[in-house]
């Protein structure tokens, strides 16, 4: 720090002394072991004060080869990697990876193992959000929904280790359709559960969502317009929190999403500006109660039109795939999982890319945070709901 | 303790100092928040209100190592965090545990053989008291390693002398 | 682009009333859930002593039906990571004297696979999943029910090489007695001599 | 209040006792049981010392189990019950750990105000202790100025926390530190008005246990509460000191000093061992005097709802109804601020900037203003 007096001159021709008071800003380390990062994210912040004049953010300490893996195991074999690169919507990764291999070697699914499918992706869907629900509030320093949340999301854990014998990676999907039918008197208690956790969605939504001094922490803070959003190359919730109505569930109906009713819940600037913290939560607080609705639905379907057995197609021991290629997008919680699948005839990927809907939604840190103050980057990064283990996969 | 540290002879007095420490050292196990992949979502499961970590004395969760006693190794470790890992560790105030939670943190788990960043064993970087095995470990399986981990601290010698294992008696 | 956390309009009497009153309200209901909870009863599993039933489906710890397993290594090659060691020997009688069946836990990733393709289903994953151990080489779990050999394996083996014996000596009588057979078509002095050799 | 005269006002007062010059009822003077002369009358007064410093010293610790079992409940699960019955013994292990956990000075921290920063912190609370009046009689130092004092030497924590932000060498610290002086110093005012509004209220008293005193007798010994003699005005001061209080003690929803997910461990991130847990004892001391003294000025001090005034001011069993009540309502206050703290997220620090002279501000000006009116 040093001290200057500079000659100034004025607009009336005098000449002023200034003290100019040099500081240097403080360069904070936020993470790989940070509460507010959810992982191992690491954020360089240069900070004036309370305020943030900079941030980078560094990805990469959780890097798993995911890609590279999948260029040597077989399609089955990769199935229980891609459990792991978002771990908290494993079904869907799942789903995902097996439908673009599906689309390129062109296995017909059974159609009950498409609706089961939807079951457990939108159950997977809820339980990935009470997730970003529960640690939203912990950022925002509530603890109390985290243990709600993780309450209710105890319950779908249990139905998904009932139907695939696992809590958190679960392997279900596998090309050509579900390795396993619902254990009996499944469907009753998915049903029980949608219906239980409606009620308890609203103590949520009393709780936290609503209460007032959340809403003062999340309202106007991090504003991305619609444009600045597809700029960042936005997907999912945070997209949609902008008030984009994109969802791939809708915009390119995979599975039978075009049979069921759904709205997509967007941002609306309840509470301050359009694209806010708050409209992001509260996409993600919404998109619960449509994924129950969904799942209401594919329960009743999936009774009504399939027969319990067939869940699988035939295929051979080891799937081949001619040389081909195949992208498919799906919605993960948290945007679009895209897979780019070619294939060259062995029973492996020849390349598999993956686009991770957390990797493209991180990246906008060091635009979003310079000018917030250090209360509201955590805020920010925790409204964007990012799994490390999909950023740096 | 410093200057009393296992140079008393095993008397009464001092037998019964250490089981005090221990008694107190194993009830109040303090974890750092550390996740770094799936198995910290199962850590936070086991905070939460099924498993309720808080049970045992362990759930107050220090976000700072300076105040935590364990550090739980909840995920893969890649070489690029294991030396951030080696640091979080060495920032940690002694008496101080490692658990490694999950194949990964164990032994490289399901990126052994393909992977080109995985730590092949937490072990490598940071000396592990107990491993917890699965992938992710169940939230009781990680219960489980906290008890043996208490048990590990019970039979721990804070003031008296540590036997020589294998000295004749 | 401008993110910063401006905040919104100015602050007029009735905002600041309407603020005043809506954190008042907001806050008892939400006091009032969590006190409504603070009277319910815990939801928590007493651990050690309470289980949390585990679903018949769970992919828990693998168990081997040793009886059964014909060593065919299927479960060797579907596992992705390689983390099945199976060493063994084949002995007559489609009997196996085993080395290894291990499996490690460094490495597993409970996926299943290697229990899909089995063609005698013998390896499962079972319901178990505590392993806490104090040293990482325990976590390469032995699934094998016994080591080596048993004695009706010895027994099995004996009799299957007794068999073979038989067999192979019936084989051998047979084509002796085919030779014999055929010699008799020829005419005399050996044939006398093998009737002597029987006897 | 400059922190000179606060400890010319406390040595005034310890002076006048000691040379019996200062004719107060403080200081056990009545409590007689043992009698007042000789070894008996040492004796008695060391003990009746030593209930009060217990019960400040132990209460704390207590108040760290209710916290955790009733955060529990708040959240359905059971909380610590594997050490000691329900529990109980679960602080008393924690605070033996961090007395044998390794105590780190981090290489580049200012080593003699990292070390006397805890320190200076616990003692600005216990040293409040001292003031606070339990029953009528039951008070160390009964100082005409208490109030104030009281306030005084609560805010001397604050220096403690800077230094040990500032000692700490370590970003997220000194953020902690700036944080915390900053609340700090505003909640003064607030809570300095609705004191100022409490002393109007009682005749301009400023002694603890003369407020108390003042607010015995009316209707089923209720009505002379402040709360409820001045409801218009008083209550919502009550409301704004507990809020201001709790922004003073640095809990929740003000926990800004120490947020976890913003600033790691705020200003004790490099603290381990016993000087963490003097930080982590000061905070639920410092909640126990805050409710105590809320409870002095707000809730009727010792007074117990159809229990005459004068039974509680004399003789064994009213001392001891009068410290019973006295810490049932504080301990009901400090389960408010637990109850709050499990409930609502954090505010922003900018935010309590702006709640404090915004909204508290104007509201204890106002409410002052009323009661002046109310009382004329």
């Amino acid at each position: 720090m040093s001290q200057l007096t500079e000659e100034r001159m004025l607009d009336s021709g005098e000449k002023e002394l200034v003290l100019d008071v040099r500081t240097q800003d403080m360069e904070i380390n936020m993470g790989p072991q940070h509460p507010a990062t959810h992982g191992v994210l690491r954020v360089v912040l240069t900070a004036d004060g309370e305020i943030l004049t900079s941030a980078d953010p560094h990805v990469g300490y959780i890097h798993r080869c995911a890609e590279k893996v999948g260029e040597n195991v077989d399609f089955d074999g990769y199935i229980p990697y891609t459990d792991r690169y978002d771990y908290l919507s494993a079904m869907n990764n799942n789903v995902g990876f097996a439908l673009v291999v599906e689309k390129a070697s062109g296995l017909e699914v059974p159609p009950r193992a498409t609706w089961l499918r939807m079951i457990v992706s939108e159950l997977n869907r809820v339980a990935s959000h009470l997730l970003a629900f529960g640690t939203y509030g912990i950022d925002i320093g509530a603890i109390t929904p985290f243990l709600y949340g993780f309450r209710e999301r105890e319950w779908v854990l249990s139905l998904f280790e009932k139907i695939c014998g696992a809590r958190l990676t679960y392997s279900y999907a596998f090309p050509g359709g579900v390795i396993n039918d619902a254990p009996g008197g499944w469907f009753d208690e998915v049903l029980k559960f949608c219906d239980v956790f409606d009620r308890k969605w609203r103590e949520y939504d009393d709780l936290l969502t609503r209460n007032k001094i959340f809403i003062e922490r999340t309202k106007d803070v991090g504003s991305v317009t619609a444009d600045q959003a597809r700029e960042f190359g936005w997907t999912g919730p945070c997209l949609r929190g902008s008030g984009v109505r994109y969802d791939l569930r809708e915009a390119q109906p995979y599975l039978f999403y075009d049979q069921v009713g759904f709205d997509v819940p967007i941002g609306r600037g309840e509470m301050g500006t359009v694209g806010d913290c708050w409209d992001r939560y509260w996409v993600r607080m919404a998109e619960m109660l449509q994924s129950t609705r969904i799942v209401r639905e594919c329960v009743e379907r999936c009774i009504k039109d399939t027969t319990p057995g067939e869940v699988m197609a035939k295929k051979p021991k080891t799937l081949k795939v001619a040389a081909n290629e195949a992208y498919v997008g799906i919605e993960n919680p948290r945007g679009e999982l895209g897979h780019y699948l070619v294939t060259d005839g062995g029973a492996q990927c020849f390349r598999i890319k993956v686009r991770g809907p957390s990797f493209t939604n991180v990246s906008c840190l060091a635009k979003l945070l310079p000018g917030t103050m250090l209360a509201d980057a955590v805020a920010i990064i925790g409204s964007i709901d990012i799994v490390l283990g999909e950023v740096d996969r | 303790m410093g200057a009393l540290d296992h140079k008393l002879e095993p008397t009464v007095l001092t037998t019964t100092v250490d089981r005090l420490v221990n008694w107190a050292r194993r009830s109040s196990v303090w974890p750092m928040t550390f996740g770094l992949a799936c198995c910290a979502i199962e850590m936070m499961a086991v905070g939460a209100a099924h498993h309720d970590l808080d049970r045992f004395g362990s759930g107050a969760f220090r976000a700072t190592p300076r105040q935590s006693d364990l550090m739980i190794v909840a995920g893969t470790v890649s070489f690029k965090m294991a030396e951030l890992i080696k640091r979080l560790y060495e920032q940690m105030p002694d008496p101080k545990y490692v658990l490694a939670m999950g194949a990964c943190a164990t032994g490289g788990g399901p990126y052994y053989k393909y992977g080109y960043h995985v730590v092949k064993g937490i072990d490598r970087v940071v000396p592990v008291d107990v491993y917890v095995g699965g992938c992710p470990p169940r939230p009781e399986a990680l219960l489980d390693g906290l008890m043996a981990l208490q048990a590990k601290i019970d039979r721990q010698h804070v003031i008296t002398k540590v036997p020589i294992i294998g000295a004749a008696t | 682009m401008n993110f910063t956390s401006t905040p919104t309009g100015p602050l007029g009497l009735s905002r600041w009333l309407r603020n005043i009153v809506d954190t008042v309200r907001t806050t008892v209901i939400g006091m009032s859930i969590t006190i409504k909870y603070f009277f319910t009863k815990p939801v928590t599993y007493e651990y050690p002593e309470q289980r949390m039933p585990v679903a018949p489906r769970y992919r828990g710890l693998h168990y081997l039906e040793q009886d059964i397993c014909i060593a065919c290594r299927v479960c060797e090659k579907a596992c992705p990571i390689d983390c099945i060691e199976i060493r063994f020997e084949r002995h007559p009688g489609n009997v196996n004297e085993w080395f290894e069946f291990s499996l490690d836990y460094n490495k597993c990733m409970h996926c299943e696979l290697c229990c899909y393709p089995c063609p005698v289903d013998c390896i499962h994953m079972g319901r178990e999943y505590s392993l806490v151990k104090y040293d990482r080489s325990e976590l390469i779990v032995d699934l094998m029910a016994w080591d080596g050999m048993r004695d009706k394996d010895h027994v099995t083996i004996q009799a299957a090489i007794d068999k073979k014996k038989k067999k192979a000596e019936e084989a051998a009588a047979k084509k002796a007695a085919q030779a014999a057979k055929a010699a008799a078509d020829e005419p005399s002095a050996e044939d006398e001599n093998e009737g002597e050799d029987e006897e | 209040m400059s922190v000179t005269s606060v400890c010319l006002e406390l040595g005034a007062s310890l002076g006048h006792v000691q040379d019996g010059s200062y004719d107060s009822r403080g200081l056990f003077k009545d409590w007689d049981w043992f009698g007042r002369e000789g070894l008996w009358g040492f004796v008695g007064m060391a003990l009746s010392l030593a209930i009060i410093v217990g019960v400040c010293s132990v209460v704390p610790i207590l108040f760290v189990w209710v916290e955790r079992r009733g955060s529990g409940r708040i959240h359905q699960r059971k909380g610590p019950n594997r050490v000691g019955p329900f529990g109980l013994l679960q602080t008393l292990a924690d605070g033996i750990k961090l007395m044998f956990k390794e105590d780190i000075i981090p290489a580049n921290a200012s080593r003699f105000l990292f070390m006397i920063a805890p320190g200076l912190v616990l003692a600005g609370v216990f040293a409040a202790f001292a003031l606070l009046p339990l029953s009528s009689t039951g008070v160390i130092v009964d100082a005409p100025l208490g109030i104030y004092i009281i306030a005084a030497v609560l805010s001397l924590e604050v220096i403690g926390v800077i230094m040990a932000g500032w000692a700490s060498n370590n970003k997220w610290a000194i953020l902690g530190a700036m944080r915390e002086a900053a609340q700090m110093i505003s909640y003064e005012v607030p809570m300095g008005l609705c004191i100022l509004l409490a002393i109007i209220c009682h005749d301009g008293e400023l002694s603890l246990r003369a407020m108390s005193e003042n607010q015995a007798g009316g209707f089923l010994n209720v009505g002379n509460w402040l709360i409820f003699s001045n409801p218009l005005f008083a209550f919502p001061a009550f409301v704004i000191f507990f809020i201001a209080c709790l922004a003073n003690t640095k809990r929740a929803p003000f926990d800004l000093p120490e947020a976890e997910s913003e600033l790691v461990s705020g200003f004790h991130t490099e603290y381990s061992g016993i000087r963490f847990s003097f930080f982590f004892l000061e905070e639920y001391a410092s909640m126990f005097l805050v409710s105590a003294v809320t409870v002095m000025m707000f809730l009727g001090g010792w007074n117990i709802p159809f229990v005459p005034g004068e039974m509680l001011t004399g003789g064994f069993v009213g001392e001891v109804l009068a410290i019973g009540s006295t810490l049932v309502k504080t301990f009901f206050l400090v389960w408010v601020m637990i109850w709050v703290r499990w409930t609502l997220p954090r505010i922003r620090v900018d935010q309590v900037m702006t709640l404090c002279y915004k909204y508290l501000t104007p509201l204890a000006f106002l409410c002052l203003l009323g009661s002046c009116f109310w009382e004329a």
